[in-house]
């Protein structure tokens, strides 16, 4: 069938028409972000079960993160998706220009979300405010084990963290030290994620600049940010419930 | 008409990268056939090995540490990289397109992606036996694994093989359930799919919703043993229990992967060798796709004494009542397909009547571990050691050989020699009833699990199962044995020896490397009629062929929707 | 070989010895338990055969030799496939039934139970007595309901005793419970269940049940045996029931720890190159905090057993070890 | 595929005016959860701050994600993984809950 007329060039050889394949691709895609989302439930589950048992923690040590931080990143991530649908949107009509302007823009807006997690990440370690198995953590069981470089540190530090462990019981110090240890494990999973699409973001670039992409080949682009997207709805879900315990 | 000279996919190139680099499905589904074939050998000698040392109380040939590294490697290298892969990877790869009447798969370099993984993750679970011997068992249970054992390096890298494992186990899923959907042929609707597919589309939708739980498990535990977060760690507050929900919720969703795809396997073998229409076509498609939803509901049914509230253990034990209709479904329709059928004994047909005994037994003991009052007696003993070998071992074995024994021709264009296939068919089906059924009555009797010496009373049986597994090993090494030679000395196969009717058997006796030039019309996948016997050809001709293409069958003009 | 498979053909259980498939009944669980096992292995029996016979009575009917072509049948029938959905279906429900009616029973233990505790450590069990006597052996009173309650202080455990068909796990972090009455007297194995390491398959102890009478005697005698007994004997005693004997030896042979024999005052190396000699306080603080002074060429896997030895059992102890 | 656009009827080209609004009420979202999430409702305040999110997140999915013009299939899939993170989480949490008392047992026992 497929020999009645040229075969499109850019379609493989196993598919019948660009329709086809583009279809396939995005299934595939569609997949892929499903398992992404699973990936992500693992970590969602051991959040709910920690919070259902103990939500005064929580609540407790959610005043120690910088709400404003987690908002501007909320912020620079929802900007970045925006320009990533718009430069869907300029492949699919062929402006290639204004794709890789979006696509930049993109870039440097994971850029900034990675620039103000690391700074909350370095804020959190000087004050100690870490899981209890970490040996720069303040709440350790037993505090003697706390080292004095941490004590001074986070001892003037904005939080006063110190202070407040030594006013905790062991059992509510090793529960706010849990906090700390999933929402490591939540925003540093979905930091990786980020990352990841900036290298992906970079690929497209490059590919776009080789002139790879047109009205009739933009599977990669729509597939990217459909990537990016998810990634940017799991910070969604992550920001409220991370940063804004009452 | 030999099928030597033309081009086919097996001699149209040759060296090393020709087949590392291939995007062709037929030369991956090869080889993860001859790579799970080999993990499973290695498998198998740790399994030897332990059963030696069981052979009588107090130490024969290991000491303690390596014992528990023995059982502990023999279940992860057998669950993550040979039975999970073997039948949808190897024998899907092989024939799904073929039976969609596609080139290839949907996703061709992610397929071959997958075969890389897989290489990966062998070469991980390698390592780690080599380096400290992994010996917290294949579920990794919590605190043991990731605070006190000593394997600490081995732990760190089992858990990334098993992460890697993960995604080629989730990029074949994908590449399946894509293809499914999207490449059919015109004229093939969903129900017109042949049963091996239906089965393989349910294992994909498990593979894609089940597997990301136990990377991100998987990875927890990794940072748990370096970075000492706690999560599952009760010195530091964490919950041993949570990690069995997250391992088992993808853990039982693990075993329908093992036994659906087998099952598929089984649906075709009934139909051609009973020469007759699978009985019960939509019951059987929608209990794989029942069965594959159900499997999510559970998993609780794995940790009964583990500490789990009462609650939900009650609704998990009433969950799991639910997966034994359409299983039984299954069962009753594969023996209702033989009635009134014409039924040829060979080889494949012998592993489908395994399959019946096998799974059979397997699948009713499963009745006691589900029961909530006589689970907790037998919960960890051999009771449901002799259980998931004889579902996992026993029927996901008898599918995969069996499906090997069915599309040899088709693989490599000989035939296998039928009476030694018999008889060591015989032979591998006696021996695992011979090492396994004693270990239902020392469970019951009270041997637990993962014990490297046992009291005196239960030496007669473990006696019994050592015998029962050489005799088992031997037939495994004679099926491979004349399986290989085969592949040069067996005789040449027809294009269609056993009459089956789906569309892989309308292709040349060796498939050319892009299958078909133009897609076979679309028929009842189980419509028998449409070939019939040639003596000459000693094989299945097309009752009225398309013209210049003799392999390909014309589907009956009146024939119907399947329903 | 032969007098046990004479077993097999009582085959329904008797109360004094166990039958075929089950060790003997010796609590108030063990009759429904048996009688329900009995139950599912009749039904998937008949099942099983059903379908057995029918494909080998097929396979031999329609082979190929006796009818070379297929002669017409149905493809499909909802009434069959209706049929033997339904007909299972019965039988699963009942199955579901009884076993809930059986579990709820385990889960509501009698108000008047007499409780012990059972603290799982890596390989022996410890077993706590209401009045604070301490034993390696389960000691019980006859037609009495025990509630155990189950601790760990490490890793998993589980405790199993096949005999009075129970188990539960001893989770770390947590107390889990179970409960029965023991209705024979006798010794009765008790497993661990659950893989807990290199020595899970030696962690053995046993249930040993008694007249009430025998076992106030006994609880009256362990209870404060340090008092009673001479200091050495009392200290082979706590050396015993705190599963020292687990990991070190008393003859000199190799264990998972360092052997005691001829080992008390001399000079011992440490991990860190280091000498010390084994006295009273190197012993004390070795309990406490097993990893301050690790012996060398040994694995950091004792337990610390910090606030369950007082300083009487140590001097015993201590007694105890000088004799070696 | 629609193809009202002058693509080559592959892609459905989404109008910039929706991509600016939907981006726009994302933002005023993202303002109104970070309000609501300083305020305390006792108690609600969980649930308020997942159906702002889940507002934001099907805006997402439906436009930027193009699930509005796609076949339903992809939508189906997507509702699907949902359905089974459902499950994990009631299992688990429901679970967890349920013997939070045997751990409360054991730090009453040792206090």
């Amino acid at each position: 069938m497929s020999e009645a007329h040229a075969h499109p060039e850019h379609v493989a050889h196993h598919f019948d028409t660009a329709e086809q394949q583009f279809e396939t691709g995005k299934f595939g895609m569609w997949i892929f972000l499903l398992t992404e989302i699973l990936f992500f439930s693992g970590l969602f589950v051991v959040y709910s079960t920690l919070r259902n048992n103990n939500p005064e923690v929580f609540a407790y040590a959610a005043n120690h993160l910088d709400t404003d931080l987690g908002a501007i990143n909320t912020v620079v991530l929802l900007i970045s998706s925006f320009t990533f649908a718009l430069g869907v949107r300029n492949a699919m009509l062929g402006q290639r220009k204004a794709l890789t302007v979006n696509l930049l823009i993109t870039f440097l807006c994971a850029g900034a979300f990675m620039g103000i997690k690391y700074q909350e990440y370095t804020h959190k370690y000087h004050e100690g405010l870490l899981w209890s198995g970490a040996e720069h953590s303040v709440f350790k069981e037993d505090l003697s084990k706390v080292l004095p470089s941490v004590r001074e540190h986070s001892a003037h530090g904005h939080t006063n963290a110190i202070a407040d462990a030594e006013a905790m019981t062991p059992e509510f110090r090793r529960e706010v030290g849990l906090f700390f240890a999933i929402y490591f494990c939540l925003t540093g999973l979905h930091g990786i994620h980020v990352l990841l699409g900036m290298v992906l973001i970079g690929w497209l670039i490059r590919r776009n600049a080789r002139g790879d992409f047109g009205p009739h080949n933009f599977g990669a682009i729509d597939f990217g940010a459909l990537y990016w997207h998810i990634v940017d709805l799991i910070w969604i879900f992550l920001f409220p419930l991370l940063y804004l315990i009452a | 008409m030999s099928s030597e000279q033309n081009v086919n996919y097996l001699n149209c190139s040759k060296g090393f990268s020709s087949w590392f680099w291939t995007l062709d499905h037929k030369r991956l589904g090869l080889m993860y056939l001859w790579s799970t074939i080999a993990a499973m050998f290695l498998g198998g000698i740790f399994a030897l090995t332990m059963r030696v040392e069981l052979f009588a109380p107090g130490a024969q040939i290991v000491s303690a540490d390596q014992f528990n590294q023995l059982f502990t490697l023999h279940g992860a290298i057998m669950v993550f990289l040979v039975i999970i892969p073997s039948v949808p990877a190897a024998l899907g790869n092989f024939v799904l397109p073929m039976m969609l009447g596609a080139k290839d798969v949907a996703f061709p370099k992610l397929n071959r992606f997958s075969y890389h993984l897989w290489l990966l993750g062998a070469i991980f679970f390698v390592s780690s036996m080599l380096a400290t011997g992994l010996d917290t068992g294949w579920t990794f249970y919590a605190p043991y694994s990731t605070v006190h054992s000593p394997a600490y390096t081995a732990v760190v890298l089992a858990v990334f093989g098993a992460f890697i494992l993960g995604f080629s186990s989730i990029f074949t899923g994908l590449n399946f359930v894509a293809t499914v959907h999207k490449m059919r042929p015109p004229g093939m609707t969903w129900f017109r799919l042949p049963l091996f597919i239906w089965a393989i589309y349910a294992t994909g939708l498990i593979q894609i919703l089940a597997t990301p739980v136990i990377g991100i498990t998987m990875l927890l535990i990794a940072v748990e043993r370096i970075l000492e977060i706690g999560i599952f760690n009760p010195a530091l507050g964490g919950d041993p229990v949570l990690f069995q929900h997250m391992f088992w919720f993808y853990s039982h969703p693990a075993v329908y992967i093992m036994i659906l795809p087998a099952m598929g396997v089984m649906s075709e073998l009934f139909s051609t060798f009973a020469r007759k229409k699978i009985f019960g076509y939509s019951f059987i498609a929608m209990s794989s796709v029942a069965i594959a939803v159900v499997s999510f509901i559970v998993w609780g049914h794995h940790m009964f004494v583990s500490g789990q509230s009462p609650l939900v253990s009650i609704v998990f034990s009433a969950m799991t009542f639910f997966v034994a209709i359409p299983t039984a479904i299954k069962i009753f329709s594969w023996v209702a397909t033989l009635y009134k059928g014409s039924i040829n004994m060979a080889t494949p047909m012998i592993y489908a009547m395994g399959f019946l005994w096998l799974f059979g037994i397997g699948g009713l003991t499963g009745l006691w571990l589900t029961t909530l009052e006589t689970d907790i007696h037998l919960h960890d003993t051999y009771f449901v050691v002799a259980h998931f070998h004889f579902v996992m071992v026993g029927s996901a074995l008898m599918g995969f050989l069996g499906g090997i024994h069915y599309w040899w021709p088709k693989m490599f264009g000989r035939m296998y020699p039928e009476r030694k296939g018999q008889v060591a068919a015989v032979g591998l089906i006696v021996g695992f009833n011979v090492t396994f059924l004693p270990q239902f009555v020392a469970g019951t009797q009270g041997m637990p699990r993962r014990y490297f010496d046992y009291a005196e009373r239960f030496e007669i049986y473990n006696q019994i199962s050592t015998f029962g597994a050489f005799l088992m090993g031997l037939s495994l090494l004679t099926i491979l044995i004349y399986l290989i030679r085969s592949i040069k000395r067996g005789k040449l196969a027809p294009a269609n020896p056993w009459g089956g009717a789906t569309l892989e058997w309308h292709t040349a006796p060796i498939p050319d490397p892009h299958n078909f030039d133009n897609a076979p019309q679309v028929g009842d996948p189980y419509d028998m009629e449409i070939f019939k016997w040639d003596e000459t050809e000693k094989g299945y001709v097309p009752v009225n062929p398309v013209p210049g293409l003799p392999y390909i069958a014309q589907p009956k003009a009146d024939s119907g929707d399947s329903h | 070989m032969i007098p046990k498979m004479l077993s097999f053909f009582h085959f329904l259980p008797q109360d004094g010895e166990g039958d075929f498939f089950f060790p003997a009944q010796a609590s108030n669980l063990a009759k429904f338990n048996d009688w329900l096992f009995y139950y599912i292995l009749i039904v998937s029996a008949v099942f099983f055969f059903a379908i057995m016979l029918s494909a080998g009575y097929f396979s031999w009917k329609y082979h190929k030799s006796r009818c070379p072509e297929p002669q017409p049948s149905p493809s499909h029938s909802n009434t069959i496939e209706f049929v033997w959905s339904v007909i299972p279906t019965i039988f699963l429900a009942y199955m579901f039934w009884q076993g809930f009616v059986g579990f709820m029973n385990r889960q509501n233990p009698p108000a008047d139970a007499y409780q012990v505790h059972a603290q799982g450590q890596k390989w022996s069990w410890i077993f706590q007595y209401p009045d604070g006597t301490e034993s390696n052996v389960l000691h019980l009173p006859l037609n009495r309901p025990i509630e155990v309650s189950l601790g760990s202080n490490d890793v998993l455990h589980s405790l199993f005793i096949p005999a009075f068909r129970t188990k539960m796990d001893a989770v770390p972090g947590r107390l889990t419970s179970l409960w029965f009455t023991p209705t024979m007297i006798g010794e009765f194995e008790i497993f661990c269940a659950e893989y807990c390491g290199t020595e899970h398959s030696s962690m053995i102890t046993t249930c040993k049940v008694e007249t009430q009478a025998e076992f106030d005697a006994w609880l009256e005698e362990a209870g404060d045996f340090i008092s009673k007994l001479p200091p050495v004997e009392a200290g082979k005693r706590v050396f015993a029931m705190k599963g020292c004997a687990a990991c070190h030896t008393v003859d000199g042979a190799v264990g998972i720890g360092p052997t005691f024999k001829g080992s008390f005052g001399t000079e011992r190396k440490l991990t860190d190159g280091s000498k010390v000699t084994m006295d009273y306080d190197y012993v004390y603080e070795s309990l406490m905090d097993p990893q301050a002074k690790l012996r060398e060429g040994f694995p950091p896997v004792m337990p610390t057993f910090q606030g369950q030895m007082d300083d009487e059992k140590i001097r015993v102890l201590v007694e105890y070890l000088k004799t070696l | 595929m629609s193809s009202d656009s002058h693509g080559h009827g592959i892609g459905h080209v989404v109008p910039i005016k929706t991509l600016l609004g939907v981006l726009i009420a994302l933002l005023l979202l993202t303002g109104l959860t970070y309000w609501t999430g300083r305020m305390d409702f006792h108690g609600w305040d969980l649930k308020i701050a997942m159906v702002i999110a889940t507002v934001k997140a099907s805006l997402v999915c439906l436009i930027f994600m193009h699930l509005k013009w796609d076949k339903p299939l992809n939508a189906i899939l997507f509702f699907i993984a949902l359905i089974f993170v459902g499950i994990f989480l009631a299992y688990t949490v429901t679970d967890t809950f349920e013997y939070e008392m045997n751990v409360d047992a054991l730090l009453e026992s040792q206090r």
